[in-house]
């Protein structure tokens, strides 16, 4: 039973109860394996009801209007924001900025405060591992402004070359250093703290991706002294269209607005305009008030469940499953087998492309994920085309691991290799 | 549907004193010239308070002018702190708290009406202190 | 009866009890009269229901995925745009964009069209009746670029002043002509399609503002020949974080990307990215996915409903509205009493500003909306510091509208006027 | 869960045919010179296909080689396809729709698979005909 193998600190049969997709077959006769948390996450009855709760009671647009209905949505948008200001501990609530997911929080960073910060030669220092979502915005800019891209280079482990790190901090002036907490792909977890030291001691203000990170371990921005900080709340038990972009107050301030319309402003004539505070002037129009009520309600689960507690679980699976495919004939693990690293198992398969092992998976009942997983640059890199990727959360289990590993062996025998 | 709840919590709202100070403020007409001065807006429903002061060598408010438009809970609200802070020192008006004001107004309002009720006391601190004394008052 | 009077084309009764909101009391004893549907739409169970389902049964990232809730999402998501497209005829699934809502549409437009084809001096011709969310861009860009915005004129009546707008036309060479289908204040119906035939034949490219048009008749993007139309999911209803750009092909192939990240690329290299064919180019990252599948069952509910009776009866319901208002002493109707023209009605009272208005309605369970609704610079235009909006849809009816005189009137009694 | 419905799919798609092609891909290896040459990717899973013809002068195909990396339905599509043009005229491979190739292939396939499939077919109407050819074929 994973849930006292983890010391009795999480009841996995429970939480999973609470889970509907985690219910179901997948084919008939085939119970589901959720193996794709990477991508994103089953959401719990709790999420689901929040959100619904709010369509059959409550609906109304918020911030303007004085009937109740919008009164109680507000009232709910808003406690959102203190939820999430609370889980990763920003210095103020105006420091919570609702976006669609991270994606959004860096193109928004990228736009404003980069354009506004960023010019001709300036150097932005990203990593070689980074998400998509955290190397075409800059070179967006990039191709507006003409700065320099760094990508400071991972080693033979995966880890990052903290050496390599420092010397490109030093070599020449930084302008911006941004990185992703923990990897997609690799799983590594980065020297986050470290690495902002680092970076403001070289002058740099920081940005970190913390997709991978935010939903399975604790994270306090302030002890980070990250300048900003951006996850999505579909990877975390949250609803799809919900994110949050952290920025140190003063920084967010300064920064220019980026979208125009009705709730970021606080006046309007024809011939200008005027900002709203924080964080309104990044929040133009409508916002998505149900799918942000709902990812309150997803870090109120996971504060129920513990961070701590899913974090501890999460490094025993991920050990038991790196154990174990590293028994499977022809398999090559991508991930690297040093701890501490993320929920991510990433592999390929002597004489199998990714799709058609995710393909006989599929077939067994097991959702992975095969492709670049959106880090095409980190695949070229490692030479690699395609990988396949495990991913876990919180719910996964001992026995889906063994799922996963008899899957392969299945795929094995399809291609008689 | 004479007595429910809400037709009582809105006969509070809108009590006598309330309606009296709407229609009829106090220190109303802006002062020139005048030693503090400050205008703000609330972005959400347009309300409008652009506040003088008159302020004496020993920091005693001396004259308070006002103009602006908006409901009667912010208009109400301007007229009544006008009179409150009259005579008053401006360090004795450091203390004065959103809750102070919200007492002295005595009516029940939602978040939203919250706003209307405390755009004078933001004007006011503001005026006096900077924006940065104001931001701080901020709960979380 | 309001679906008999609406001679028998609409169920309101029936269809009413579709909807989880308008079952309820606002206070204990005092139905909910839902007037502010300008603002926001409530959400009929469908509609809340298939969002549930996609969280229970198939919930998944879209695109990427092999395995079978992926493929399922996949499907959903793309299925909805398709019902987009039908909706509103336009040419190819391609040309649907989702977003957020009516601002991003036009924040994307502004930023990508707009810095591509916006130079200084050039003339962007908007209305003096916009909401904020089709001025700010247009200033926001003005501010990098020193555009020329300019306003046409509204007549007396609330019309737009199509005089005025012709010359504004042959002064000078205009670029972009930026109107508002349907006014979400005086609830002034366009020319939308002479605006467009004009704007086309002196050259400029058309953007139209549908956040109040699409939910209330139906549209043809071929017919109408707009170059982009934009409008939010939540204010027809869909969830909110829901929305469409419609864009022409031709013109969407030939805009560069706004956001940078997953899904919008077809290869990234540490060097520079390839763009994803339409319409992926201009959804970065994880997508909406539940809010789109929301979005494309509303469609339905509404294709269901019918858009020729929903628009003749909504007709019948305002011209009722207004033949009330006029009727109570100090009541002065900003919307123009002349049709045709949406469901909107908006007023002042003599003695009482708006928001005392709304509250004292509210207290009686009418939730109608106070202030600028997000058109200030209109408002300044008209003289007026803040007014009251009570805007219908479908299901609505003639008894709600006497609940609101109703209110009125006590309003008027709490200040003695 | 020897043969449920999806072990038999699973089955079906990975048929015989299918993985001797995958294997032992036909006509592999790009042609030096060439007379049409087309290289594109499948955006979502990374699959890239390098497709060069020769042509005669009478618009016959002479000769096919490709070169790429996916996954088993590509690489098998890519081979089969070859085989199949080889030898037939450019005005004759107009006539081949996403259907006849993927009644070729024979196998059950969800629409991200098909997008393996037809990468193939992509190049080479794109290589002979142009993007616009290729867009045409789409359905809404
Ligand atoms: C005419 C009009 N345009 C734009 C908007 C903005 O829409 P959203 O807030 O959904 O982006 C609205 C609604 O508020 C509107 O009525
Ligand atoms: C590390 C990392 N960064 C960014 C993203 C992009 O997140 P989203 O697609 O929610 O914007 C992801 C997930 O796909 C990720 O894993």
């Amino acid at each position: 039973m994973p849930s006292e193998s983890s010391g009795g600190a999480l009841d996995v049969a429970g939480l999973r109860s609470d889970f509907p997709v985690l219910q179901q077959e997948h084919h008939p006769g085939v119970p589901l394996v959720y193996l794709d948390n990477a991508a994103t996450t089953q959401k719990p009855n709790a999420v689901i009801e929040t959100m619904s709760d709010y369509y059959r009671r409550y609906n109304a647009n918020v911030h303007r209007g004085i009937h109740k209905l919008s009164e109680e949505a507000t009232a709910a948008y808003e406690t959102a924001r203190v939820i999430l200001k609370r889980f990763i501990n920003a210095g103020s609530k105006r420091e919570i900025v609702f976006t669609r997911g991270t994606t959004e929080g860096i193109n928004l960073v990228s736009q404003t405060w980069g354009r506004a910060n960023l010019n001709a030669g300036d150097v932005v220092l990203l990593t070689e591992m980074e998400h998509h979502s955290n190397i075409v915005p800059w070179q967006l800019l990039s191709a507006e402004r003409g700065l320099r891209l760094r990508y400071t280079p991972i080693r033979a482990d995966g880890a990052l070359d903290m050496e390599a790190f420092r010397k490109l901090l030093q070599e020449e002036p930084v302008k911006l250093v941004g990185f992703m907490f923990v990897s997609n792909v690799l799983g590594t977890i980065n020297a986050a703290q470290e690495m902002i030291r680092l970076a403001h001691e070289a002058g740099a203000t920081v940005l970190v991706d913390a997709a991978q990170a935010v939903p399975h371990q604790s994270i306090d921005v302030q002890a980070l002294d990250c300048d900003f900080l951006v996850f999505s709340g579909h990877k975390m038990l949250g609803p799809t269209g919900s994110g949050v972009l952290y920025g140190k107050r003063a920084l967010l301030e300064a920064m220019p607005p980026w979208m125009g319309g009705g709730d970021m402003i606080s006046r309007v004539s024809f011939e200008r305009s005027e900002w709203n505070e924080l964080p309104y002037k990044f929040e133009a129009g409508t916002p998505s008030i149900a799918e942000a009520i709902g990812l309150g309600a997803a870090v109120e689960y996971l504060n129920r469940v513990g961070m701590a507690a899913i974090h501890r679980y999460e490094q025993e699976i991920i050990a038991y499953a790196l154990e174990r495919l590293t028994e499977v004939p022809g398999l090559h693990l991508v991930t690297p087998e040093r701890a501490p690293h993320g929920a991510v198992a990433t592999f390929t398969l002597q004489g199998i492309h990714a799709h058609d092992v995710a393909q006989v998976l599929d077939a067994h009942g097991v959702a992975i994920r095969a492709g670049h997983h959106c880090a095409m640059p980190l695949h070229e890199r490692l030479g690699l085309n395609a990988t396949a990727r495990a991913s876990f959360y919180f719910y996964n289990t001992l026995e889906e691991v063994d799922c996963l590993v008899a899957g392969i062996y299945a795929a094995k025998q399809t291609f008689s290799v | 549907m004479a007595l429910t709840e809400q037709g009582r919590t809105m006969d509070d709202m809108y009590r006598e004193l309330i309606l009296d100070h709407a229609k009829n403020p106090r220190n109303h007409g802006v002062l020139e010239p005048c030693d503090v001065e400050y205008e703000a807006h609330n972005p959400l429903c347009g309300d409008r308070l652009h506040l003088t002061l008159r302020v004496d060598p020993s920091g005693r408010i001396t004259a308070v002018g006002w103009e602006g438009n908006g409901c009667a809970i912010s208009q109400a609200s301007a007229s009544m702190l006008g009179e409150e802070i009259l005579g008053k020192t401006v360090g004795e008006i450091r203390a004065m708290s959103k809750d102070s004001l919200l007492e002295m107004l005595g009516i029940p309002l939602s978040p939203n009406r919250m706003k209307c009720a405390l755009l004078s006391l933001e004007v006011l601190k503001i005026g006096l202190y900077g924006r940065e004394a104001w931001r701080e008052s901020e709960d979380e």
